[in-house]
């Protein structure tokens, strides 16, 4: 079953759920290794989102991916803001005027929103950032989609590996972002950014279920 | 959490209500986005000089924005880098003929948005620059990292560019005095107590009756260490000796010392710290020539100091001694 | 207790080097009885304005030298009256023909010490006055009892005095000036955390987590009532509401609005008090005509606010807007 | 026996000594009430006084307490400052050239002292200052100069009166010095100066003894 603007609209309302219900978590991953804004940040965009999405739901998936990236641009700021909307912009680019998104389009759109953040934030695998959880999700899902799995299937083994992406970054001196402050001191820390791209796609595949 | 405040959420409009009520005749302040503008701006033959970050760094940059110093201040969440069309419509707002700089603090979020609206505002046909300051000798400059963090520095380059702007200079020629200044300016700062961010509710992080932590950044990240508390007189040194190693400022070098309150610290203290930075100075031959001494770029009630040095020519020292009137610095007018 | 400082014995001292090398065009430090002069008094043509008081409170007094305002400062111990050799060696130093104003806050020890050492002036054949100032309207004025203390209304006599003695008013005039200042201007403050006294080495009192201290003195003396702490816009209300009904102000007079930090609130919170202050005082009809924002008379690293009201005229405004050059307050030079 | 400039020296030493012991008393008590510098400042006063007295010692009673005066005026500040010098100015006064100081001589000048704090301070007995100590060790002094007591009963006399008129402070509401700003909430404490009136008087007799 490929999901249509109204089932991406709905997984965005859950992701904002999800966002609320970890944002003292994310707050406190965020005070360990860097200013503590994370979760505060993420709420406040998402919150932004939800009620962007209150107003009118655009026609297609790329369209509510579209807005949801400028309402996070011009709500989230710090890193987390030009990083997530950087995602969501180049996933919708990726998405195009597609009525409709299956499991080959999540991953097709996860893949651009991948590289869009690589591209602008510089940082790549093991620097300790969201790039942690992102881009072991983004090979997940393309190897579920290659084998013909849904768009629950998709995300739901995109969202095992970037759990599992997240954990990863416990063990890493960061490289990039405010913990990159930190050298040696920082390890033994999960990235924020890595935890909330999990909580995210985890957000996205309980919606599509 | 012990705050004069409201709610968490609108801490920074309604502290800029108070900021517009106090200084109308310097500057107006505009809601959603927030931005802070020189009264009158577009001023006429200047470049604007546009600069902004997170709040809770009071009094930058909203108290720097007025005559020979900021034309606009984008003031982002506590601790959290504006977002791109904040940055876009105070650059809409102050830009004139001749361009626009922005001065940006090295930091990802600060980097990230302010890019986004250069590129906006020159999909306008706006002449805007970017130059990144990033003084903070606490951190490893490396490229392969997130750099060093624009901290002190961020003060003293936005009062001479700000100057070099104000006497009709070309965005061509401010961006190359901005590059000369981050070329010449370090900084260092050490915390004793931590910040309480107000949507957080405690503070940043947690320190021993006894410790510090050395190299703190303005957003109570951590720095190079942690270490038992000192004297005054050890602590300075340190701080001093860090500085001066890195840029490396040398015996006949003439400088700029800036003494920094990181909010909390009593005056008191603060000046006895900044006598001391001048003794050690002067020992090393070096001569200073200019002092700013004060809270001006903050972390809260954070106690702590930082301490930054600025190589001065004739050039320089001209600029630094230009009028300026803004709500924190005011002097020749 | 962690400060930067080397020994409580000598934090005085070594703070007033600081700032005797961070101001030296403004003034001049002498140690032994430590006293802050203007660089180059005793000016000719003019009255000298003198004050002091026990330090912790910068940057009064020390930082308020300079032209257009005060002439010497006789800083004591942390929280400690000078001692009268003090204050009569600044009076030698700065007073010229036109004789000296002394301007003492009202706390017993300073009145003592600043009585004796103007019956020593005295006795040289020295014009001296005192003008006692005693605007905090948290403690019950009587004859009874200490009297009100002298707080937050001292910033603005020593501006206005001081600017008055600059245009070459005599002793007479500025006597009645002063006094006629201390006659129409209020305060009250409030403290969400205790400063430490260096040779204590403790908060010199303790607030819970939830807890203020309602009419706080600036030495960390307790006020009016300990309470629970309250949103901004009910605390401010409060502190307006406890000024304006002491003199009382009244709809329709013009006033100055002095919203100061007692040292460690972040200027953020500090703005947004004021603001929510010229929104209570103009719902009121009064008009708020000139305002002073920041920390001026602080206790050490207390968190807190106080505010002031001084009913203006035209004269008073004048006089508030001459030109002033101090390391703290500086405008029109 | 009757004292010689050389025994009030020693009596001075003596409460420097007390002072020093009772530093941390003096400032807690005043930080409960007050500030919190009172045992600051009179051991800084006391610690002058005895280095003074380590160059010369005067030649009578009168004008070792005389020293003793200016050394405080100069060295204490606060309110302490000016009310221990007026004190020891007066009782130098009192004693005027005499060579050497009787029981009769130390009553004289105590009540000349204790005078001397009222006229500078204006408090009454019942303000809870150091008046409530001076006043009634004045009165016994008095009295036990007029049983024809010698110098050292005196001072035990007066000391224990102090000590009495001391306690006595804990339950009155201050009308002077800074306590007076505390209104109710000042009663339960011992008044600082109050309790250095003791402190000192008790130092004297001891070295009287
Ligand atoms: N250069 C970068 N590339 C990818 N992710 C980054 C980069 N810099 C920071 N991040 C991510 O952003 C997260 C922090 O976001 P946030 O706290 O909202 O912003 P800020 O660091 O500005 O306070 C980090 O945990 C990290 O995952
Ligand atoms: N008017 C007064 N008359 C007599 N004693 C006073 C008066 N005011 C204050 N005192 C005494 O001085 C003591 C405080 O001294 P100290 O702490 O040294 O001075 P300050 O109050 O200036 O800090 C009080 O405990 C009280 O006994
Ligand atoms: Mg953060
Ligand atoms: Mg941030
Ligand atoms: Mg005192
Ligand atoms: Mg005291």
């Amino acid at each position: 079953m490929a999901c249509t603007a109204k089932d991406v609209a709905a997984a965005l309302r859950t992701a904002a759920e999800k966002v609320a219900e970890h944002r003292v978590e994310l707050v406190e991953l965020d005070r360990a290794i860097g200013d503590g804004d994370h979760g505060e940040n993420l709420h406040r965009g998402f919150t932004a989102v939800v009620s962007t999405l209150d107003q009118a739901v655009p026609e297609t998936p790329g369209a509510v991916l579209k807005l949801a990236a400028t309402t996070l641009i011009s709500k989230v700021g710090g890193a987390a803001g030009p990083l997530y909307g950087t995602a969501f912009l180049r996933a919708a680019t990726a998405l195009g005027d597609r009525a409709t998104m299956d499991g080959a389009g999540v991953a097709e759109a996860l893949r651009a929103a991948v590289d869009g953040v690589r591209a602008r934030g510089k940082a790549e695998v093991g620097d300790a950032t969201m790039i942690d959880a992102l881009e072991p999700a983004a090979k997940a899902a393309a190897d579920s989609a290659r084998d013909g799995d849904d768009v629950a299937v998709v995300l739901t083994s995109a969202a095992a590996a970037a759990d599992g992406g997240a954990q990863s970054t416990v063990d890493m001196v960061a490289r990039k972002g405010r913990a990159s402050y930190l050298g040696e001191r920082g390890v033994g820390h999960l990235d924020p950014g890595a935890r909330s791209s999990a909580l995210l796609l985890r957000a996205f595949a309980e919606a599509a279920r | 959490m012990k705050k004069i405040i409201n709610d968490p959420a609108t801490v920074v409009a309604e502290s800029l209500r108070g900021l517009a009520a106090a200084h109308g005749d310097i500057l107006d302040v505009r809601d959603e986005p927030a931005v802070v503008l020189r009264a009158g701006a577009p001023v006429g033959g200047k470049v604007a000089v546009i600069s902004g970050g997170g709040s809770g760094h009071e009094p930058l940059h909203g108290g720097f924005v007025g005559r020979g110093m900021l034309d606009a201040a984008v003031p982002g969440a506590v601790f959290t880098s504006p977002t791109p069309d904040a940055v876009q419509s105070a650059i809409q707002a102050v830009t004139g003929d001749k361009g626009a700089l922005l001065i940006v603090k090295n930091y990802t979020g600060d980097v990230l948005n302010f890019e986004t609206a250069a590129e906006l505002a020159a999909a306008e046909g706006r002449d805007v620059r970017s130059v990144v300051i990033d003084d903070d000798v606490a951190v490893a400059d490396s490229t392969f990292t997130a750099g060093r963090r624009g901290v002190g520095g961020t003060v003293l380059l936005e009062k001479l560019v700000g100057a070099a702007a104000e006497r009709g200079d070309s965005l061509d020629e401010l961006e190359s005095l901005a590059r000369r200044v981050v070329g010449q300016v370090r900084s260092i700062g050490v915390a004793l107590t931590a910040p309480t961010v107000p949507h957080v509710g405690e503070p940043s992080f947690a320190l021993g009756p006894d410790e510090i932590e050395f190299g703190i950044g303005i957003h109570g990240e951590p720095g190079r260490e942690r270490m038992t508390a000192e004297p005054a007189d050890a602590l300075v040194e340190r701080l001093v000796a860090a500085v001066v190693e890195d840029l490396p400022f040398e015996r006949g070098d003439d400088v700029l010392l800036f003494t920094n309150s990181m909010g909390g610290t009593p005056m008191l203290e603060l000046y006895l710290a900044h006598g001391i930075a001048e003794r050690r100075l002067a020992e090393r031959g070096i001569g200073v020539r200019r002092r700013l001494v004060g809270p001006y770029i903050t972390s809260l009630e954070m106690q702590g100091i930082s301490i930054t040095l600025l190589k001065l020519d004739d050039e320089l020292t001209r600029l630094w001694d230009d009028p300026v009137h803004t709500a924190a610095l005011r002097w020749g007018v």
